[in-house]
């Protein structure tokens, strides 16, 4: 049995995935990326193959991903989380043609081919306003878990018009809004909307196309999901290994070397 | 009557509390952080400076509130803004002040004083995060390091990485980038701060800045601040001593409080009554 | 690649040096028109009125190429600090904040000393010209002068001569002309030669032809030129010596080089494996590096937009006519300029253009900060682009001035995932995809 | 055409309540009164800011409707443009493709490159006709009002297209009666604004001036006729407050809750708050040649703003000589975010007041802010630096 691996190095977690050669995830792990980013990955790829209690040499290819990508420095090439993003989004969802991926700077709006190609994407530009920071700045300042969120914010009715889109500035205007009497719920529904409104915005841009596949870890917050949904108007594909996505897709780029399937292969033509 | 005043400054991230005596010396003060309680927090924090200058509340004849929630406060007969407090906090502790800049964890003012400690011009930042403390902050936190822990790191810093402020978040991707070209993490601090220096630099040219300069606000906990605004102003600048640089607006605003006393103490009733100030309450 | 050795060596690589003695040349005349204080017209690239100008011998400042060149030699922010700090905002026009820095600092840039302005005369082909105009005649308190020269009033109604709505337009920029003759007299104290003008127009007309055969020759494979980095280079002369015999003479010999190239096989020295169209205005802080970024993985420009609207539209092919040089002036000024203005019209077509004519593979849409005219809506002319034909195409912004906006990171990480995406799509033999939906 | 009225809700209400009434129209997202004009068969002009001849719509029995954005979300709008713009061009497009309006004509002038761009993007995703309205740049050439008077001909053409009927010569006389009218009201509001502001708050006289741009000039006038003296007499306490301009409204507008702010502690006695609609300072001539009548007036009885270029109007000189003629103490030199025209102008503005020894802040503000924290903090600052020992 062939195996191959994706290590994706983001600004706060870096994630890895192990596939065997019929793209199945046999094993995969999870760490904080920290200041030593090639530490990070190298952690995050061993405990992947012990919990998949497989050997370094077992695995033949690695492809590395994110901002960190080319201090993967085991790795045998590197494809952007652009590209692995919608790769995996399309491997978990086999219809998806949209993929929306909210990440811990930036967020993503990417059309793919059936065949998991991207055709077009864009990305947040002048910053990281709207992305899902916002949700941990807006977490901090009311000191809520960032896994409560999304339940607080369900129960909002009448959302606040959060008019600061500046992650940092986040934390002020929640806390000057709780000031002036507002609801936590209807802040954070606030908060949620204005979120999912720049991204549905960068959707929109690169078209939407049926299925839309919502990707990274703010994709477990289900008030985004209700949120976004809204905006974008379609029903959303929402996988528990959302924050795998981008490890999936370069595991599977990986093993696009390994089988020799599809040539010639992307990553390698740029490296 | 009593002389005792009390300035309170609420601001985004710590509200602090000065409880000035009848000799114009600070008697008490404390610091508390914010939170979302705005009133409550506020009251706990003069309550605690009362407490320290060994005074009952009730002897405290007159409270000036100001900060960003000086608006969401119970506490304070008047409120003012920060600047107006911050300049006169800065003119007691230094006379000759003329230009003040305080670098909060959000927020960036520069004023220009005229006479009688009046603001006469003055810049706040855009509604930006880059370059602000929380650039500084939150470079630091990424790689690990503790707001207290920036200063020891920087000290050990060679030459200063530049580091281009495109905003705070994307900061991280850009210091991934340095560290990936093997820039040390201290170098990479020092580049930081030169920026954020930098833009202060930048706003109190913006207010037609002259000598004295005075640097207040959270981030002048880091010395090095101090010292490289020196360094990029060629001048003299007055820092408040210790934690004195987080307790200006306060202590302003309790100073405001007792000419407001004297002024009323003049005045005839009626004149005192027009006396409080017009300034606005905010849209509930 | 190396050129074949033989009478040919030397044709190779030409332009570029010519080019940046040309450059050298026209700022050592400014610089002594500066020590000498004499009078000197600042002008822009959107309808220069070059020929005019040198009727008068008025040594002609182009602001925004100066601008440009701080960028380019990295001390941009230098100059957009100190109009900062004099009060400018960091949204507006970097280009206009490096000259109001140049001009506080007394005329100093990085490729020497450029001299006050006597006079400037613009168009409204940006309506920013118009506040940088009024810039300088607060600085100076001298004659500003606004050539306005209407554009397009709406998609498919663009006239043409003998058109009574062109001719409306057309009177309208001559009798602006023939008001800022007599300025342009008293301004340099040199009589208005029609017989000079004529001239002047002549060398223009050669220009124009021989831009526009530039342009054409690069649908050679390889590509002769690289339209984002050697372009640049051509577009400031082509600016510079506007109606001079020597940008006529460049552009001749320019003509030969690409012939040459082409004839030969010589390409540029990217390993061409993607021709790709630049629409937009170069990222100037990065210049070098954000062209790596495109080389690096194989891919050529072979096509810009910016040597279209930044040519004073040399590449339309208008000839004047010599018979009747002001009127003949005007109307090439009212066609070169609104072409300009109309881009968001008319990109369309433009760019399906392009990329049949050139054979390009995809296309890269750089809005920026500082430029409104070139930016806005650019986003929607993709979507109408991308609904026409299934063109694989990547969407950046950033500045051409301010490297406060541009993060490296950011860029190259998008770039990487356009190029993943055309190889796979050229492993795909190009995967069809319905339009863009609205 | 003839409708019924548009906008009978402040008929025979109290002062109060019709002041209320025309704030509630302002903010409302939508635009009831075009939606009325159209379902009653009638057909709409829409013209972006800043200038529009709306006699020449009005002759045509289209209702000129004034874009000047709204504090909305550009959910779909933002797709079409990219992150360094204003709203006012976001959110106008985005009234139209959210159907919050319909127009049967849009109208675009190039006050700025990003309003010239916005015609074509309009074009490119609306059937009906969308045209630039060149107004003269150079307003010093002795061609200019040739020209101008031409292109009005060609704008009279074009809004016969779309109103189906011909637009004669009294057609646009009786239009620039109407028109003369209503500039004459909107210059007694402003006297009073400069006489007792303390009668008519900010947000309240800038209500009233923009609901014209939402109903036909003839129900404008009545309303006006009907308000002024009402204002006049009304019971208000002079409250102690500093005597300001307000500049930097003449294109994207601040939010109705921005000038409550400014007022809670200034008086505004003047402002350049959808200048537009006064744009033409005087009786435009009511006989002759109107199309000739209605360039002359563009060039010659017009006011200033930062995106007329006229050697004529030096814009500091204008703005001091009106923060002298309303008697104002200080003045807020205010710019939309990203507005080109509007920030460069501020640095003329501030470097001028300064030299007139007036008091002045300048402040950046956008059409669809919610959170003042910024602003007050400014204002309040500020007017306790005037009013204060």
């Amino acid at each position: 049995m062939a195996y191959a691996a994706g290590v994706d190095v983001g600004s706060t977690q870096t994630k890895a995935v192990i596939v065997d050669e019929r793209r199945r995830i046999v094993a995969r792990s999870l760490t904080m990326t920290g200041a030593n980013v090639t530490r990070a990955a190298e952690e995050a790829f061993a405990e992947a193959l012990r919990s998949g209690n497989l050997e370094d040499e077992e695995v033949e290819y690695v492809v590395g991903t994110g901002y960190g990508r080319y201090k993967v420095t085991f790795g045998n090439t590197q494809v952007t989380e652009i590209s692995c993003h919608g790769r995996g989004a399309v491997q978990m969802f086999p219809r998806t043609r949209t993929v929306v991926d909210m990440g811990g700077q930036d967020t993503k709006a990417i059309r793919v081919a059936p065949t998991g190609e991207i055709q077009d994407f864009c990305m947040n530009d002048k910053c990281a306003a709207g992305t899902g920071r916002f949700l941990g700045a807006a977490a901090a300042a009311l000191d809520i878990p960032l896994d409560a969120l999304g339940a607080t914010a369900l129960r909002g009715e009448k959302a606040v018009k959060i008019s600061t889109t500046c992650t940092v500035f986040a934390e002020s205007e929640v806390l000057a809004w709780l000031g002036r009497g507002k609801k936590i719920e209807d802040i954070l529904l606030g908060v949620h909307q204005s979120i999912a409104g720049r991204s549905a915005g960068l959707a929109r841009r690169v078209g939407i196309e049926a299925e839309v596949t919502f990707t990274g870890g703010v994709a477990k917050n289900a008030a985004m999901v209700e949120t976004l949904t809204r905006a974008i108007g379609a029903p959303l594909n929402v996988s528990e290994e959302s924050h795998y996505m981008g490890a999936l897709g370069a595991a599977l780029f990986a093993l696009d070397h390994v089988l020799g399937a599809r040539e010639p292969a992307p990553a390698r033509e740029i490296a | 009557m009593s002389a005792w005043t009390a300035g309170i400054d609420v601001g985004s991230t710590y509200t602090k509390a000065v409880v000035l005596g009848p000799d114009l010396a600070i008697a008490g003060r404390a610091m508390r952080p914010t939170g979302f309680q705005l009133s409550r927090v506020a009251g706990e924090a003069l309550a605690a400076a009362v407490a320290e200058a060994g005074i009952a509340p009730s002897d405290v004849a007159y409270t000036v509130a100001t900060g960003f929630g000086r608006h969401q406060v119970a506490v304070g007969d008047v409120k003012v803004t920060d600047l107006t407090a911050a300049a006169r906090g800065a003119t007691l502790l230094f006379p000759g002040t003329r230009t003040i800049l305080d670098v909060g964890g959000q927020t960036m003012k520069a004023s220009r004083l005229g006479e009688g400690a009046k603001v006469r011009s003055f810049r706040l930042n855009d509604k930006c995060a880059a370059g602000t403390g929380a650039f500084l902050e939150k470079t630091a936190r990424y790689m690990g390091y503790g707001t207290t822990e920036i200063g020891p790191l920087v000290a050990t810093s060679k030459a200063a990485t530049p580091i281009s402020g495109v905003c705070a978040v994307f900061a991280e991707s850009e210091v991934i980038n340095q560290l990936s070209q093997g820039s040390a993490p201290a170098d990479i601090m020092h580049g930081a701060i030169v920026s954020l220096v930098g833009r202060s630099v930048q706003l109190m040219k913006r207010v037609g800045m002259e000598p004295e300069f005075t640097l207040i606000g959270g981030i002048l906990r880091f010395e090095l601040m101090a010292a490289e605004v020196r360094a990029q102003l060629g001048a003299a600048v007055n820092v408040p001593p210790g934690d004195l640089v987080q307790f200006t607006a306060a202590l302003g605003a309790a100073l405001l409080g007792r000419r407001r006393l004297e002024r009323l103490a003049a005045a005839p009733l009626a004149e005192a009554a027009s006396l409080r100030p017009a300034a606005p309450a905010p849209p509930a | 690649m190396t050129p074949p050795a033989g009478p040919a060596t030397g044709i190779v690589g030409r332009g570029n040096d010519d080019g940046a003695r040309l450059f050298r040349q026209w700022f050592a005349q400014l610089g002594e028109a500066a020590d000498a204080d004499r009078p000197s017209a600042y002008v822009f690239v959107m309808g220069s009125l070059g020929e005019l100008m040198r009727t008068f011998d008025l040594p002609v400042v182009f602001p925004e190429i100066n601008s440009l060149q701080t960028a380019v030699r990295r001390v941009a922010h230098e100059y957009l600090n100190v109009a900062e700090d004099y009060g400018y905002s960091p949204d507006i026009c970097g280009y206009v904040k490096a000259d109001v820095a140049a001009q506080l600092r007394g005329g100093q840039l990085p490729m020497g000393r450029i001299p006050k302005p006597a006079i400037a005369v613009y168009t409204n082909a940006c309506n920013t010209y118009v506040k940088w105009a009024e810039i300088w005649e607060r600085m100076y308190g001298i004659p500003v002068f606004t050539l306005d020269v209407p554009g397009t009033r709406a998609d498919g109604t663009q006239t043409w001569p003998c058109d009574p709505d062109f001719e409306h337009d057309r009177r309208y920029v001559e009798a602006q002309l023939r008001e800022l003759i007599p300025l342009l007299e008293k301004v340099s104290g040199v009589r208005f030669d029609v017989d000079r003008l004529r001239e002047a127009m002549g060398h223009a007309n050669t220009m124009g032809r021989a831009w526009k055969r530039v342009l054409e020759l690069n649908a050679s494979r390889p590509a002769v030129f690289n339209a984002l980095t050697d372009g640049t280079i051509y577009l400031g002369v082509a600016n510079g010596f506007r109606g001079a015999p020597e940008g006529a003479a460049y552009f001749t010999d320019l003509v030969e080089e690409m012939a040459y190239k082409s004839a030969h096989g010589i390409g540029t020295p990217t390993d061409e494996r993607w021709r790709l169209l630049f629409v937009g205005v170069p990222c100037y802080p990065i210049f070098r590096r954000f062209s790596e970024m495109f080389t690096e993985l194989g891919g050529t420009f072979v096509g810009s937009t910016y040597l279209n609207f930044a040519s004073g539209g040399a590449n339309l092919g208008y000839e004047y006519d010599l018979a009747r040089p002001v009127e003949s002036l005007a109307e090439g000024v009212l066609i070169g300029v609104r072409d300009a203005m109309d881009n968001m019209f008319h990109q369309t077509p433009v760019l399906l253009g392009m990329l049949d004519q050139l054979g390009a593979d995809g296309i890269v849409y750089h809005p920026i900060k500082s430029c409104r005219t070139v930016s806005t809506g650019l986003a929607d002319s993709r979507r109408a682009l991308l609904a026409a034909r299934d063109v694989p195409s990547l969407f950046i912004e950033s500045d051409m001035m301010d490297r406060r906006v541009v993060s490296e990171a950011q860029l190259k990480n998008r770039i990487d995932a356009f190029f993943e995406g055309l190889v796979s799509r050229r492993a795909l033999g190009g995967a069809a995809r319905p339009p863009a939906q609205a | 055409m003839t409708a019924a009225e548009l906008f009978p809700e402040w008929r025979d209400r109290p002062l109060e309540e019709v002041l209320a009434r025309c704030g509630a129209l302002l903010e409302d997202e939508s635009f009831p009164t075009v939606a009325r004009w159209r379902a009653a068969g009638g057909r709409v002009a829409g013209h972006f800011q800043v200038y529009f001849p709306e006699e020449i719509a009005h002759a045509a029995g289209l209702l000129p409707f004034k874009v000047r954005g709204a504090p909305i979300e550009p959910a779909q709008a933002d797709s079409r443009f990219g992150s360094y713009l204003c709203s006012i061009v976001k959110t106008s497009l985005e009234l139209a493709l959210s159907r919050r309006v319909e127009l049967d004509l849009f109208v675009t002038h190039p006050i700025c490159d990003a309003a010239r761009n916005l015609g074509a993007v309009w074009g490119r995703n609306f059937p009906y006709p969308c045209e630039i309205l060149y107004l003269p740049q150079n307003a010093n050439s002795a061609h200019a009002a040739t020209y101008l008077r031409g292109e009005y001909d060609r704008l009279r053409r074009t809004v016969e297209r779309v109103a189906g009927r011909a637009v004669t010569e009294d057609d646009l006389r009786r239009s620039i009666a109407v028109f003369n009218e209503n500039r004459a009201l909107i210059r007694d509001l402003y006297a009073l604004k400069r006489e007792v502001p303390h009668l008519v708050r900010a947000d309240e006289a800038y209500a009233l001036v923009a609901v014209g741009g939402l109903i036909p000039r003839e129900e404008h006038n009545a309303l006006l006729a009907s308000v002024l003296p009402r204002l006049r007499s009304r019971e208000m306490k002079k409250l102690d407050k500093v005597r300001v301009v307000f500049e930097g409204g003449f294109c994207e507008q601040p939010p109705l809750d921005l000038l409550r702010a400014v007022g809670r502690s200034c008086d505004v006695v003047d402002d350049d708050l959808l200048i537009g609609l006064r744009w033409i300072v005087a009786d435009v001539a009511p006989d002759g040649d109107p199309l000739g009548a209605l360039a002359h007036a563009y060039l010659e009885r017009s006011t200033y703003s930062p995106v007329q270029h006229d050697l004529r109007k030096p814009k500091e000189a204008m703005l001091l000589e009106r923060v002298r003629g309303a008697g104002a103490q200080a003045a807020i030199v205010a710019a939309a975010k990203m507005c080109e025209p509007g920030l460069e102008e501020q640095v003329a503005y501030a470097k001028a007041l300064e030299r007139g020894g007036v008091p002045f802040f300048v402040t950046e503000f956008e059409e669809n802010m919610s959170s003042f924290e910024q602003l007050e903090v400014q204002l309040e600052t500020f007017v306790e630096n005037l009013l204060f020992e």
